[in-house]
């Protein structure tokens, strides 16, 4: 399966939890993903076997949202493939997906340490693990 | 009584084994730099090494282990004392020797470098040294059997003193066809026997343990070293004595004996430094594989008086 | 009986640490825990408080071993956040500073894996040749390690037109060195005991965890940055990229002797493709939004994601060092292996704990407590199943006197 | 203590650890050992572990997790012991001042005697540095 059946399949599978399908040049793609349906998402691209999780970046910007992006690299294209879930500050919580995406293990807690996502189904979330007594309450690098 | 305190202390014994043995660990070092295109420490930089280490102290508020009870560097140091002292005398003073003096010798080198492994028992882990020590014997094996090669074609005596006599008079040893296999076996196993890689046992738990010596410091850690450099001193010999027809110091023998020995010596520190060291399992299975069964291929041809 | 093995001061560039903690059982590993957090620095929260500018200067001390890969990745992000164009010059510097850094890392790495085999010399052997490419560093440089060549839109240093002839000879001098690592792999059979079949990791284990660089490679996954998202002067040169089956260490060994051959010929290209030209375009400011940069560290895919807000400075960024991807599996791979192997397979998987520890943080209980000396972890080992068994009769005598001890 | 630490100073055995940083001096106190600079002409030899050695030379900016361990390491360090600190992190926390997770240097943990400035030091700065101790140790002994 070609990535372009794969995106067409994509399209057609998700249309409706997918927001926001833009290509800032011609090697990156991002696009908004319902956080209620990513891990469907997840799970249809570790099995088509043409994408590779790479990691996720989680960022404060200073709204009622965590953004937290999952980035994929797509085989045999130059493309990343960048999939954006908002998780609201007030009740922190995504889907894991460590178990169809083992590298997305470790990622996924230290997210949790840094930002207080929690991740729903991790294998084996590890507490807080910056330095030991680490007095601090509020995750480190939350602005707020 | 002197005499006998000489020859312990002084000539063959203790002084004379102390600074062959620090010139042998200079030599080593000094060589190894030199093939690894270094320049190599100081002349007796071992030396130095040795007064430094037994300068140093334990701190007193480092927790107790039973690594620093310093009872196996002594019995190793004492054993390759010993050991190497009687290879020495023989060396020198051939009508020394006794009947079945080689078994005395070679339990004491056995001991010796047992020793050394038993000192990994105390560090660590008891399990992996326990290993070593089976694979230590291993070795001994077919050491032991190849070395009794030379004897069994001198008579049987199992004499290490008259050996040299012996071979000079009917050829050495390592030019008949049994005697060239259990030479080759022999040097194989010394290896396991010095601790060199890549036939070693021991440095194997370098790689995972970081050695027998490891959590040794200061006192038993010099004892250690000392143990060793004295086995390293004496193992060229030892082949010598056993496969080459001895080394002699009369006038005419001297250039022959110092070939013999440097290139033993020599291949015993090239074949270390230019090859890495066998996984211990494999090491294993060479030892009581093919070079046991050589050791006693070469026994039996010796027995058909090849 | 199971036993608890720390692998402190194994790897001559570890000494002292803690990170790798073996579980024993009758020779065999049982479990691989890779400890990291000791070098944890915070350096993606510090990476907020710098400048664009600044940046560099930072991400170039997250690793010693791949300092151009860290800023070149970055400056990738930077660029394509502000689609800033860079002189061709410039990425011909940056192609060669990357491709020598490769080199020096790949060294190492035959170093490292030697070293942790009982051979020294090859140790030795390494550093002796990987010193010719400081040197080259330095004199160009001005750096032996850290050259901070890199900019957001183009190089801070130009090569003089006069040092080129001389860079050209050095690499000349280099030849020796592949030739003995070539020598090492074809004609030493004790080399190859050690490292064939040994440490392998299967094609489906490299997809599972997304594993990069030349441990994917080696395992018949053809993943490179360089071919796949062409960056830099790699579409201008000539250069192939290997791949093998195997997976073990051996294929990793021949990768990485390959990989040096095919650096050397770019280095070498680049050094002669180059036209005299600008070697930056100047940089105001850069737009808010998010920018992404991969570029093919030694060790793998080093990912950057940056994201401005229209200020002189970051608000985030996010960096994917290759060993993160690739040591999870680690801990997989080395499960069954003999104890005899653990190191030069930890070795061989080239763990980069610099890089893996600028953000990651794993771990389980307090470390400190459970450094111990052999005897009290077999003692510990021995009242745990002493305890198990009272358990097991249904007292709790035995437990209650362990934890007590 | 003085002819001890005289006698030391002939055959020096260094052990080089990481408090937490870019491997970058680890890799340059290593580079002095490797054929192009070798130590080894001096006696200074790398130990295989803590109890085997005299010098302790720290580079990497403290992390807070690191401290216990360094603390450690020199316990179990025989006396006599001495300790180096090597490049600006180890010095003064280096590029990663301000960072939540270092709060101290090297000398503010342990006893460091000689201090090796750079990012990374180079080989030749390493080895003068330990020059500078071993000549400092010969002419004044007693500290």
């Amino acid at each position: 399966m070609s990535w372009k059946e794969i995106e067409k399949e994509l399209m057609g599978r998700f249309a409706n939890d997918f927001s926001g399908w833009n290509r800032p040049g011609d090697r990156r793609i991002r696009v908004r993903v319902k956080s209620e349906s990513f891990s469907a998402v997840a799970r249809f691209l570790a099995g088509s076997g043409q994408a590779r999780f790479i990691t996720a970046t989680a960022m404060d910007t200073l709204g009622a949202f965590i953004e937290v992006w999952y980035h994929f690299d797509l085989f045999q294209t130059p493309q990343v493939l960048s999939l954006l879930v908002l998780v609201p500050k007030s009740d922190p919580r995504l889907p894991s997906i460590t178990s169809v995406l083992p590298g997305a293990d470790r990622i996924e807690r230290e997210i949790t340490e840094m930002f207080g996502v929690r991740f729903e189904g991790h294998p084996r979330p590890g507490r807080l693990l910056l330095p030991e007594g680490w007095s601090r309450t509020v995750p480190p690098m939350r602005k707020d | 009584m002197t005499a006998f305190l000489f020859r312990l202390l002084v000539f063959p014994g203790a002084a004379f084994l102390l600074t062959g043995g620090i010139l042998a660990a200079f030599a080593d070092r000094k060589i190894t730099a030199r093939m690894q295109s270094r320049v190599g420490p100081p002349a007796l930089q071992p030396l130095y090494d040795l007064i430094k280490l037994f300068a140093k102290q334990p701190r007193s508020a480092e927790p107790r282990r039973i690594g620093h009870s310093p009872i196996s560097p002594w019995i190793g140091l004492a054993a390759s004392l010993c050991g190497s002292a009687m290879v020495w005398q023989f060396v020198f003073i051939p009508s020394a020797g006794f009947r079945g003096d080689f078994f005395v010798t070679t339990a004491f080198l056995a001991v010796a470098s047992l020793a050394q492994i038993t000192g990994a028992s105390t560090t660590r882990s008891g399990r992996r040294p326990a290993r070593q020590a089976n694979f230590f014997l291993t070795a001994e094996l077919p050491f032991f059997i190849a070395a009794g090669v030379p004897f069994l074609q001198a008579g049987g005596t199992f004499r290490l003193g008259g050996l040299a006599a012996v071979q000079s008079a009917y050829g050495m040893a390592a030019l008949s066809p049994p005697g060239v296999i259990a030479f080759a076996v022999a040097f194989v196993t010394a290896f396991a026997k010095l601790r060199f890689a890549p036939f070693d046992a021991a440095d194997t738990g370098l790689e995972a343990y970081t050695g027998p010596s490891t959590r040794y410091s200061g006192f038993p850690l010099a004892l250690h070293h000392t143990a060793r450099w004295i086995l390293l001193f004496t193992m060229p010999a030892l082949l010598a004595q056993l496969f080459l027809g001895g080394l002699s110091f009369h006038v005419k023998g001297i250039p022959e004996s110092i070939l013999k020995y440097g290139l033993l010596f020599g291949a015993f520190l090239f074949l270390r430094n230019s090859s890495p060291r066998m996984p211990l399992s494999t090491a294993f299975k060479w030892h009581l594989g093919p070079l046991t069964a050589a050791a006693l291929i070469s026994v039996g041809l010796s027995f058909l008086h090849w | 009986m199971r036993e608890s093995i720390s692998l402190e001061g194994m790897h001559p560039l570890f000494q002292g640490g803690d990170l790798f903690r073996l579980t024993v059982e009758a020779d065999r590993i049982a479990a691989l825990d890779i400890e990291l957090g000791t070098h944890y620095r915070g350096i993606e929260k510090l990476a907020e408080t710098k400048s664009w500018d600044q940046l560099p200067f930072l991400l170039e001390r997250i690793c010693g071993m791949c300092s151009s890969s860290h800023p070149a990745a970055a400056v990738r992000a930077m660029e394509e956040l502000g689609g800033v164009p860079v002189p061709e010059r410039a990425q011909y510097i940056r192609t060669l500073v990357c491709e020598l850094e490769r080199i020096q890392s790949h060294l190492l790495w035959f170093g490292t894996v030697g070293h942790n085999a009982g051979f020294q010399s090859l140790w030795m052997w390494t550093w002796k040749y990987r010193e010719r490419i400081c040197k080259v560093f330095e004199t160009v440089f001005g750096n032996r390690l850290i050259p901070s060549v890199f900019m957001a839109g183009g190089v801070r240093r130009d090569i003089e037109e006069e040092t080129i002839p001389w860079m050209q000879e050095s690499l000349d001098r280099f030849q020796p060195a592949l030739d003995l690592l070539e020598g090492v792999l074809t004609g030493d059979l004790i080399f190859g005991i050690r490292t064939k079949s040994i440490g392998v990791l299967s094609e489906e284990v490299v997809r599972k965890y997304g594993m990069v660089g030349p441990a994917a490679r080696a395992s018949g996954v053809a993943v490179d940055v360089r071919k796949d998202d062409p960056y830099f002067a790699y579409p201008w040169v000539d250069w192939n990229l290997a791949v093998r089956q195997e997976g073990d260490v051996y294929a990793n060994a021949e990768i990485r002797l390959f990989e040096m051959r095919e650096s050397l010929d770019i280095v070498r290209q680049c050094l002669k493709q180059m036209k005299s030209g600008p070697v930056r375009t100047d940089l105001k400011s850069l737009p808010g939004g998010m920018g992404i940069g991969r570029v093919e560290a030694p060790r793998g895919e080093l990912f950057y994601c940056l994201v401005g807000d229209g200020t002189h400075r970051p608000i985030r960024v996010q960096i994917r060092a290759p060993s993160s991807a690739n040591l999870p599996a680690l801990e997989e791979s080395a499960v069954g292996a003999d104890l005899d192997d653990a190191a030069v397979i930890v070795a061989a998987a080239d763990p980069c704990t610099g890089c893996a520890e600028r953000m990651v943080v794993i771990g389980r209980a307090d470390p400190f407590q459970r450094i111990l000396a052999g005897v009290e972890l077999v003692r510990r080992s021995h009242r745990k199943t002493e305890r198990l068994r009272d358990e097991r009769n249904g007292t709790r005598i035995g437990a209650d006197s362990a934890d007590k001890n | 203590m003085g002819i001890r630490l005289q006698i030391v100073t002939r055959s020096l055995w260094i052990y080089p650890v990481v408090a937490g940083g870019c491997n970058g001096c680890q890799l340059e106190i290593l580079a002095c050992l490797s054929p192009a600079y070798d130590l080894e002409r001096f006696g200074v030899r790398l130990a295989v572990s803590v109890p085997h050695a005299d010098a302790l030379l720290v580079s990497g900016s403290m992390t807070q997790r690191n401290l216990k361990r360094m603390k450690r390491l020199l316990l179990e360090m025989p006396e006599p012991a001495i300790v180096v600190a090597v490049g600006a992190c180890a010095l003064g926390q280096g590029v990663f001042q301000g960072s939540a997770v270092i709060s101290k240097t090297a000398d503010a943990v342990l006893p460091v005697q000689v201090y090796i400035p750079g990012c990374p030091p180079k080989p030749e700065a390493v080895t003068a540095g330990l020059g500078k101790l071993i000549k400092l140790i010969r002419q004044n002994p007693d500290r």
